[in-house]
């Protein structure tokens, strides 16, 4: 696995990372934020789908 | 959101809510833009670690505006932000002259991407304001505006602060999001 | 906010926070997830708090 | 899940599905006991970054079966996990003779946690097989279970690669869970 501190060089990133995870676990704008979070956090490619691939699957989304 | 119901969407329009982001690098007034454009006045700001997202209306349209934070270590990320985006309003500190060639290469990074490619493009060559900042035609210059191909752009001068320009650039960009229709 | 090097000593604590991300996004075990989740990012209280008392209003979390 | 659905489902026992931590140090052969227990085979295990939950069914009573990874990084998250939890299953490599202290540090906190106040401690003491194993009076001493208050507990001597052990320590808890209430 990657270190961290290769794919984060700053604390911005990480309350970056804190502030969208917040949004995603609140329900909002979930597929936007989903990608950001499988971006920031270099999930392997096959995981990334699924997790957007799950976000388009979800109920009612509407104009998300 | 799929194709199909975007389309249906954009038919009816004024149905849908356009999708805007402000773009820009740190520091450039893409926050205070934002809230120009919603309250009317001037808000104080900090750095945008994340993002702010509004609802605007304009002239009886709603858009929903997206003001994405600039710095260097989360510029990486406003492409997960772009998928069905119908404008980008792109924000430059006029006075910033160091930075006019890395304001260039994100501007020039973001065209090129695939969902971007009906996306209209209004910049604000922002901050005039102040006394060392480039005219709209430097700034254009710049930024290699003139040479774009395939893109509806326009570049209108503002300032946030005082308020001025920022009704001529949307009232642009309602028109232009209107005929394209 | 804190710099994540410092949140993140090693480079398992990043594949750790990816898989429990991974199944969270899922819809794996929402709950325990969000609780490791707030913790290793270290979500302000009040914000880790939100976030369970979401996860508690989810419908039909049945034995979550 | 609010205290109201955990205490009906404890009343209809044999409904709700029983929940089991499995802890330890890295290493000291969590991983492959859980497999054992579900599928009765030793498998070839990573070290587990992350956890591995799966569905043990033992005298026709379901467990659910938490394995937790064991290293030292991410040991402080085993702690999220502790709600509702039923029993715990700490496993120690007995061979691990400079760990020991380690090892019982980390029971100890988590016993003093208030989720796991009723939760049943079965302690295995693995790698029997191995010639430099504690026996389990040793193993029971330095982990201070003598000393133990309010707390339901036993040991049993465990070689999970040879699957010895296993059997007397599994029927020692569910009696424990049944007689519980
Ligand atoms: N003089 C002058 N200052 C401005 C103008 N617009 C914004 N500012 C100031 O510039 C500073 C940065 O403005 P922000 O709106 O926070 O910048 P931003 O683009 O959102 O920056 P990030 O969130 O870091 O990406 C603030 O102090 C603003 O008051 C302007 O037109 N003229
Ligand atoms: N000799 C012997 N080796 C064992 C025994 N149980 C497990 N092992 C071996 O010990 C090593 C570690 O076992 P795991 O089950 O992966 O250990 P773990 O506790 O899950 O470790 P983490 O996932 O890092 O927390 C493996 O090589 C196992 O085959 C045992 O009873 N005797
Ligand atoms: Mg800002
Ligand atoms: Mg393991």
């Amino acid at each position: 696995g990657l270190n961290i501190s290769d794919a984060f060089s700053e604390p911005t990133e990480m309350e970056y990372l804190r502030k969208v995870l917040f949004e995603y676990m609140m329900g909002r704008e979930t597929k936007t934020m989903a990608k950001v979070i499988t971006s920031m956090l270099k999930f392997p490619p096959d995981q990334a789908q699924k997790v957007l691939d799950k976000e388009d699957s979800k109920p009612i989304p509407w104009l998300r | 959101m799929g194709g199909f119901f975007s389309s249906l969407f954009s038919g009816l329009f004024g149905t849908r809510e356009m999708r805007i982001l402000i773009l820009g690098l740190d520091g450039a007034g893409k926050t205070t833009i934002l809230y120009r454009l919603q309250v009317g006045e001037v808000v104080t700001t900090i750095p945008t670690i994340g993002f702010n997202v509004e609802t605007v209306t304009y002239k009886n349209l709603k858009f929903q505006v997206w003001d994405l934070g600039g710095q260097t270590s989360i510029r990486p990320y406003w492409r997960c932000y772009y998928s069905n985006t119908d404008a980008v309003i792109y924000v430059v500190d006029s006075s910033d002259r160091d930075r006019m060639g890395i304001s260039k290469s994100e501007l020039v990074a973001m065209l090129e991407e695939e969902e971007l490619k009906k996306a209209i493009l209004v910049v604000f060559a922002n901050k005039q304001d102040m006394d060392q900042a480039m005219t709209p035609t430097e700034v254009a210059n710049a930024l290699g505006l003139p040479a774009l191909k395939d893109r509806k752009w326009q570049i209108f001068k503002t300032s946030a602060t005082k308020g001025t320009g920022l009704d001529e650039a949307m009232e642009w960009l309602v028109d232009s999001l209107k005929s394209r229709q």
